[in-house]
């Protein structure tokens, strides 16, 4: 019982010793982050655990949105203004369109999961998975240091034409074949 | 040597096998004309090899090599010795019996030559094989046909033809297995990189000279015996021959119990004794061991047997348990026995399986308790049943007399328990041959039998084929006996070097 | 420098407002194994899809992260972030209109249904 | 001329197996040409035996220097099988007893055989017994008596069973040639053991060494090879625990019986303990064991003959009897007398086998006695030489058994009273069951209902002869003194102990009258007498259930066994290759399981891979980092 009072006492000492010692900015970083965390991982739980699909969709979209507020706090706004408008534009539209056009009879309780032991293991595994890679991150001692390079978006620009010019190439041929492809899948060849 | 004999003798039958592909289907006469020709051919070059074989000079005679695989040492070389030559002229004889016992087979009789000729080819390549990677490559072929051979012409008593054909070919698979690893690891421990050679003689050398230590040569020795052994029916390895044989057709069960087996003989005498002779002394004790229960055990077994080709699966496993026991005794006389007791075995099981293969045949009846009174309406197969029958049972005058009275010479000083309780067996095999004969040929006429006529004409070619060197081999034994002599006398200093070498568990009984 | 075994209260709250590379770790990896319990479990092709996209975006985030907290010199792992974005977005393109297509064939966007491929 | 005869010796042999050869390849079906070549291969044969017992009384071969050629049958390594021919007085005795039998055998068969298809196989098989019974009588070594031993069995395996849709002819034959078998099986250990110790199997080389090798080590392992080689004679001449099959082996034809089951084959035991008799008579214990086997069959087999009722079971017992009687010279030492008494044996039992034929075929197949009666007037010839022999077996004074049964009665006596007490014994007895043997079947009044009649000229000239010969030889023997002749160690002479002689007249007389009171005068009815006895008559009738007893051995050793094995190797053997196959076929199942079509289960498998890899790669993260160089 004595050692649970002896902890307690430790971060009471702590929150004052620090509230002083550190300026807002931190405190402020720190919060934003935890918000927008929270923002995304709740959502996804949102999209796993939803009964109903069409709000799994919305939510997909809401997490979405979050992890671009996450790249824009990391200060990479091209990256950030991407994910906003591929992700939380196009994918979540076309899912929650997808969603519509093979709709079935009751959507409420379309999102239908496997039998509790597959629910169970699957569990089991993406905890193990988490757990892995949480002490791998853990342990490993990277050397931070929050390199200051600049504007990312004329960084970015100079690389991909000059540098990465060819999976730059390759990226638009690939987006131009998977339009054309998921139009032949979805009409269907014979019919033509 | 101008013209290359042994080749001519390995693939006669196969180019024949060959020609007969593009023949159509329904000129059987024609195939089994061709098929009885090659075979013909084949037997008459290894006549003439026996006759010309030179027992004074004795080692490989008529032998060819052609360098095949530089590298690994592999050369596709041919040759005879006084050991193989009486395994290859067993294996021509039979062969030809083989094809004049399946004459008038009408299903698919096309496919039916090709796969024996292959059969036959398979087997006389393991027998002059001078070369370890062409004994393989020949015993693999062997597997094949044979399967295939059970399963669309076998015929289905008290085990189904499908279980029968997989049981024996997964026995004589794995038991190629433990062949394999055993001869790669020969292959690897004789020399060292530079100059690996699969080649027999070059092996023998490197076993003189003590490239292999003790150890080794016992361990893998054990891996040959494993593998020859469930080839020659041991007795943990024997439950694949009586069910093999019963489901096979005629010339298959004559060909595999004739000569297959022999070759397991064969190889442990080749491979296991001359290249490896500290492993062989060492497992000597266990070999006469399983040799005695093979003997008596198989011999009961066959007492209770109804079905006559179940018998006669028995009786070779009893019998193979006399060539066992003659190689565990590692003597001149017991191994030169042992070569001749395979040889009169081989060719009095073919004789047994054509004669009970024709009244099957004819009867489709091959139980005991079925057929009687055959001596009535099939004189002829009747002798065929009797020569066979008095010949197993070791009647002087007939093959089995000689080997077998040899066998028991070399064998009894070496393991006088084993060898009495395996001289018992002689009285076991009178009883349960006898008690065969007796229900199957004698007794009262049953007209059920009228209608069936003797073998006339080709049918008859089998029995004249085998008699003549069952009775010829039987009263001048000297002509088999003065062959295998020059084949085994250069083992008598290896034999002699082996007297103080450790053995298993200290000796036999 | 952290080592996590020898840890006291004190050092994990410090460690827990400075923010650093880690914490983005551990954020991508729960996200990507929340994506994962999904994919396990859920039974229609497009819920699969969505959990495909989450754990999609968990790796972006690792991406930038790196690129950011790293001592690097140039914006590679954005520009890795930029193209897996892109062949994400072609890939749910194309798994949509699999899925329709699949729904009007068999009349169905259950997966259990699609075992034709079974060994 | 005797050179040649002797040189060539290898013929007598080889003759009748040339004759099987033709007869059994061309001439089977035509039974005159058969009979023709059969006879005439013996005949030849005889001649030549003929000629080379002159060449042998003439010439300087005795029984220590006999003429000797040898041939290699087969060399393996050190081993060598050779073959070959060994004359001496015994050699010479022996052949001209088996040609001359076989000879007449041959000859009353062709009247015999008249009306029988299978004829023609019957002659070849005579031959080819006639051609292995010579071989073994000349064998030069034991592998080669070995041989031709087996040789003979398998000849009386096909004879006994040449009426082979006869389901009691078949399975005598089959029990004929497995109890020989057995016999065999002693008979091959000892051999091996002599090879074994010797180096050789040669009789001439073996007399010089087993002397002196039982005068350095004793006679303890020689004792065991001596008792080993007399199994061989136990089974085959029939003595005490194998002598089942002899009474068996008389479903084979009448000639057979006479021919091997009462003068060749059967003697081939005694001429065995004869021929190797420099081993057996240097070991005190053998020739114990051989002189009470001898003795004590004689007189069992005498008591069963007594109640038998068929005809040629009672001399099948018979002969039983006088090779115990051999067996027991043998036993006593006394070669002369053995040898002696089988020349003479030979011939009349050999005669009465042969009435034996005539009157059952005359009686078309009865052989019941007691359902004959008065053939004297129907069969004269036959009853007269049947006198012959029942008087020359009784040991009446002129006839043959006279001299050579005395001359065994005297050696048994020198050595061992109680075996003289037994030969006595069964002497008497042997009168006895003869007599009433006679009196039963050819006295008394005739039946209507039986159509005897006189045989053929074929079958009546034969039984002349050997009448003749039973007459004769005995005297011939004893006066023209076969002692000098046959014997071993010195030359025994000839002389009657008046004693002995005296003694075993006076018994075969009392017999006689006793036989003549009961079955003639019918003082005494037969059946009172067996009643008042009661069991030992029962006992006696049922051949003392051996028979029985051995059918029970091989029903529990050999039948059941072989179930419980086969089960075994069904079960245990067979089950084990099945279940490694069922095993091998549910393993497979294990991971079927994870290849069931849904794709969900194909992630989870790949993620548990994944999860595997981290973990590993966490607990030797360092190791790896060290391996990366720590560029992170």
């Amino acid at each position: 019982m004595n050692e649970l009072l002896k902890l307690v006492h430790g971060v009471v000492n702590w929150g004052m010793d620090t509230a002083e010692s550190m300026n807002a900015g931190v405190l402020i970083d720190a919060s934003v982050f935890y918000a927008l965390m929270w923002v995304s991982v709740l959502a996804a739980l949102g999209v796993v655990l939803c009964r109903n699909v069409v709000h799994s969709a919305l939510l997909l979209t809401a997490s979405f949105i979050g992890v671009g507020c996450l790249y824009i706090y990391m200060d990479s706004p091209f990256i950030g203004a991407v994910q906003f408008l591929v992700y939380g534009g196009a994918v979540a539209i076309l899912i929650v369109m997808a969603l519509m056009l093979t709709r079935r009879d009751d959507m409420a309780h379309s999102n239908l999961s496997r039998s509790l032991f597959c629910q169970a293991g699957a569990a089991v595994i993406s905890g193990a998975f988490f757990l892995c890679i949480s002490v791998a991150s853990l342990m490993t001692q990277f050397r931070e240091m929050s390199a200051e390079l600049g504007d990312s978006v004329t960084g970015l620009a100079d690389m991909m034409l000059t540098k990465y010019i060819l999976p730059f190439e390759v990226a638009a041929v690939l987006l131009l074949i998977a339009m054309i492809g998921a139009l032949v899948i979805a009409k269907g060849a014979h019919e033509s | 040597m101008g013209f290359p004999i042994l080749s001519t003798v390995l693939l006669a039958p196969l180019l024949m096998a060959l020609v007969i592909c593009f023949l159509p289907r329904e000129s059987r006469e024609q195939i089994r004309m061709l098929a009885a020709a090659s075979m013909g051919v084949a037997t008459c070059l290894t006549l003439y090899a026996y006759a010309a074989y030179d027992t004074a000079a004795g080692g490989m005679q008529f032998t060819e090599r052609i360098p095949w695989v530089t590298d690994l040492g592999v050369s596709y070389s041919l040759g005879v010795d006084g050991i193989s030559l009486p395994m290859l002229l067993l294996t021509d004889v039979i062969g030809l019996a083989s094809v004049f016992s399946s004459w008038n087979i009408e299903k698919r009789a096309k496919e039916f030559f090709i796969l024996l000729l292959v059969l036959i080819t398979g087997v006389t390549g393991t027998f002059i094989a001078c070369d370890l990677f062409i004994f393989l490559l020949c015993y693999e072929v062997v597997v094949i046909p044979i399967y295939i051979m059970v399963l669309i012409w076998g015929s289905t008593k008290r085990v189904s033809k499908e279980y029968s054909g997989m049981k024996l070919t997964i026995f004589l698979l794995m038991g190629s297995a433990f062949m394999l690893v055993g001869i790669v690891s020969l292959y690897l421990g004789a020399y060292p990189a530079g100059q690996r050679t699969f080649d027999i003689e070059a092996l023998i050398m490197a076993s003189q000279m003590g490239h292999m230590s003790m150890e080794f040569q016992i361990l893998v020795f054990l891996l040959l015996l494993a593998g020859f052994g469930s080839l020659l029916s041991m007795f943990p390895f024997h439950s694949w021959s009586p069910d093999g044989y019963a489901g096979a057709p005629t010339a298959v069960s004559m060909i595999h119990a004739g000569v297959l087996k022999k070759i397991g003989g064969y190889g442990l005498i080749r491979l296991g004794l001359m290249v490896l002779p500290l492993g062989a002394k060492f497992w000597a004790p266990l070999i006469a061991g399983l040799a005695m229960i093979n003997v008596m055990y198989a011999a009961y077994c066959a007492m209770v047997q109804k079905d006559l080709k179940y018998i006669i699966g028995y009786s070779s496993v009893s019998h193979m348990g006399y060539v066992l026991l003659g190689f565990a005794a590692l003597n001149v006389v017991s191994i030169s026995g042992a070569i001749a007791n395979m040889v009169a075995h081989g060719i009095m099981a073919s004789l047994f399986f054509s004669q009970i293969g024709y009244v099957y045949e004819k009867t489709h009846m091959r139980s005991i308790p079925d057929l009687k009174g055959l001596a009535h309406y099939f004189p002829r197969v009747t002798i065929g049943f009797m020569l066979a029958g008095l010949a197993s049972v070791g009647l002087p005058g007939l093959i089995e007399f000689v080997p077998e009275v040899t066998i028991f010479m070399g064998t009894i000083g070496v393991y006088p328990f084993f060898a009495v309780l395996a001289i018992a067996g002689i009285v076991f095999t009178a009883l349960y041959i006898l008690r065969m004969l007796a229900k199957v040929l004698f007794g009262p006429k049953d007209e059920h039998f009228a209608q069936y006529e003797d073998q006339k004409g080709v049918e008859v070619l089998p029995l004249l084929l085998l008699g003549v060197f069952l009775i010829g081999f039987g009263v001048f034994p000297e002509l088999l006996m003065s062959v295998i002599d020059s084949g085994v006398q250069p083992l008598t200093p290896l034999l002699a070097a082996l007297s103080d070498v450790p053995t298993l568990l200290g000796g036999g009984l | 420098m952290m080592d996590i075994f020898s840890l006291s209260a004190v050092d994990i709250l410090n460690w827990s407002v400075h923010i650093g590379l880690t914490h983005f770790l551990l954020l991508a990896a729960l996200l990507f194994s929340i994506g994962l319990y999904g994919l396990l479990t859920r039974r229609g092709i497009i819920p699969t899809l969505m959990c495909v996209e989450l754990m999609l975006n968990a790796a972006n985030i690792n991406l930038v992260a790196f690129n950011h907290y790293r001592p690097v010199t140039d914006f590679s792992g954005q520009l890795m972030a930029v193209f897996s974005i892109a062949v994400a977005a072609s890939e749910v393109a194309i798994g949509i209109a699999l899925a329709f297509r699949i729904y009007r064939e068999r009349g169905s966007v259950n997966i259990d249904e699609l075992n034709h491929m079974k060994g | 001329m005797s050179e040649f005869a002797l040189t060539h010796a290898w013929l007598i042999p080889l003759l009748p197996a040339l004759a099987f050869v033709v007869i059994g390849l061309f001439t089977r079906l035509n039974k005159k040409l058969s009979e023709a070549i059969a006879v005439s291969a013996i005949s030849l044969s005889f001649l030549v035996s003929l000629c080379v017992l002159a060449a042998v009384i003439g010439g300087p071969v005795t029984m220590d220097n006999p003429f000797i050629q040898k041939a290699l049958w087969a060399k393996m390594g050190t081993l060598e099988l050779s073959m070959g021919v060994l004359i001496d007085p015994m050699t010479a005795m022996m052949l001209i007893v088996v040609t001359t039998v076989a000879l007449l055998v041959q000859v009353y068969s062709i009247g015999y055989m008249e009306h029988d298809p299978g004829a023609g196989r019957f002659f070849a098989f005579l031959s080819l017994f006639a051609s292995s019974m010579l071989g073994l009588v000349i064998s030069v070594n034991f592998l080669q008596m070995y041989a031709f031993w087996e040789l003979v069995g398998v000849c009386s395996y096909l004879l006994i069973g040449f009426y082979y849709y006869k389901i009691s002819a078949r399975e005598a034959a089959k029990k004929a040639f497995i109890t020989t078998r057995i016999g065999d099986f002693g008979m091959l250990l000892g051999i091996l053991l002599l090879q074994i110790t010797f180096g050789t199997l040669d009789f001439m080389e073996l007399k010089e060494l087993v002397p002196a090798y039982i005068w350095i080590s004793g006679t303890g392992f020689m004792t065991v090879v001596g008792l080993l080689l007399f199994i061989g004679p136990i089974g085959k001449s029939g003595q005490f625990p194998l002598h089942v099959w002899l009474p068996d082996a008389m479903e084979g034809p009448t000639p057979v019986s006479a021919l091997i089951h009462a003068a060749t084959m059967v003697v081939a035991g005694v001429y065995l303990v004869g021929r190797a008799y420099f081993i057996f008579s240097a070991l005190p214990t053998v020739m114990n064991v051989i002189a009470w086997i001898g003795g004590f069959t004689a007189f069992f087999a005498a008591t069963i003959a007594v109640t038998q009722r068929p005809f040629k079971r009672i001399l099948a017992y018979s002969t039983i009897s006088q090779l115990g009687y051999m067996m027991l010279a043998l036993g006593v030492g006394s070669l002369t007398a053995s040898m002696f008494h089988l020349m003479t044996h030979a011939f009349f039992k050999a005669l009465m086998f042969l009435c034996a034929g005539a009157v059952i075929e005359a009686m078309n197949e009865e052989a019941d006695i007691f359902k004959m009666g008065g053939l004297r007037h129907r069969m004269p010839t036959t009853f007269k030489c049947m006198t012959i022999g029942v008087l020359a077996i009784a040991g009446v004074p002129p006839f043959a058994g006279f001299f050579s049964k005395d001359m065994i009665l005297a050696a048994a006596a020198e050595v061992s009273t109680p075996l003289y007490l037994l030969a006595a014994a069964t002497a008497f007895m042997t009168a006895f069951y003869m007599a009433r043997l006679l009196f039963v079947a050819f006295f008394g009044e005739v039946r209507e209902d039986c159509p005897a009649h006189e045989t053929n000229s074929y079958m009546k000239w034969p039984l002349v002869v050997l009448a003749v010969l039973a007459v004769l030889s005995g005297a011939w023997g004893h006066f023209a003194g076969f002692g000098e002749w046959v014997y071993y160690g010195t030359a025994a002479e000839e002389h009657i102990d008046f004693m002995i002689a005296g003694s075993s007249v006076v018994l075969t007389f009392i017999a006689f009258a006793l036989a003549y009171e009961i079955y003639v005068a019918k003082r005494f009815s037969s059946y009172l007498i067996s009643q008042r006895f009661g069991i030992l008559y029962k006992l006696s009738y049922n051949k003392y259930y051996v028979d029985e007893f051995y059918t029970i051995v091989r029903n529990t050793f050999v039948d059941k066994l072989g179930a419980a094995l086969y089960w075994f190797d069904l079960r245990v053997i067979d089950g084990m290759v099945n279940g490694l196959a069922k095993g091998v076929g549910c393993l497979s199942c294990v991971f079927t399981v994870l290849q069931n079509g849904q794709a969900q289960r194909y992630a989870a498998v790949f993620y548990c891979g994944v999860i595997a890899l981290v973990a590993y790669s966490i607990f030797y993260a360092f190791r790896i980092l060290q391996l990366l160089g720590g560029a992170y």
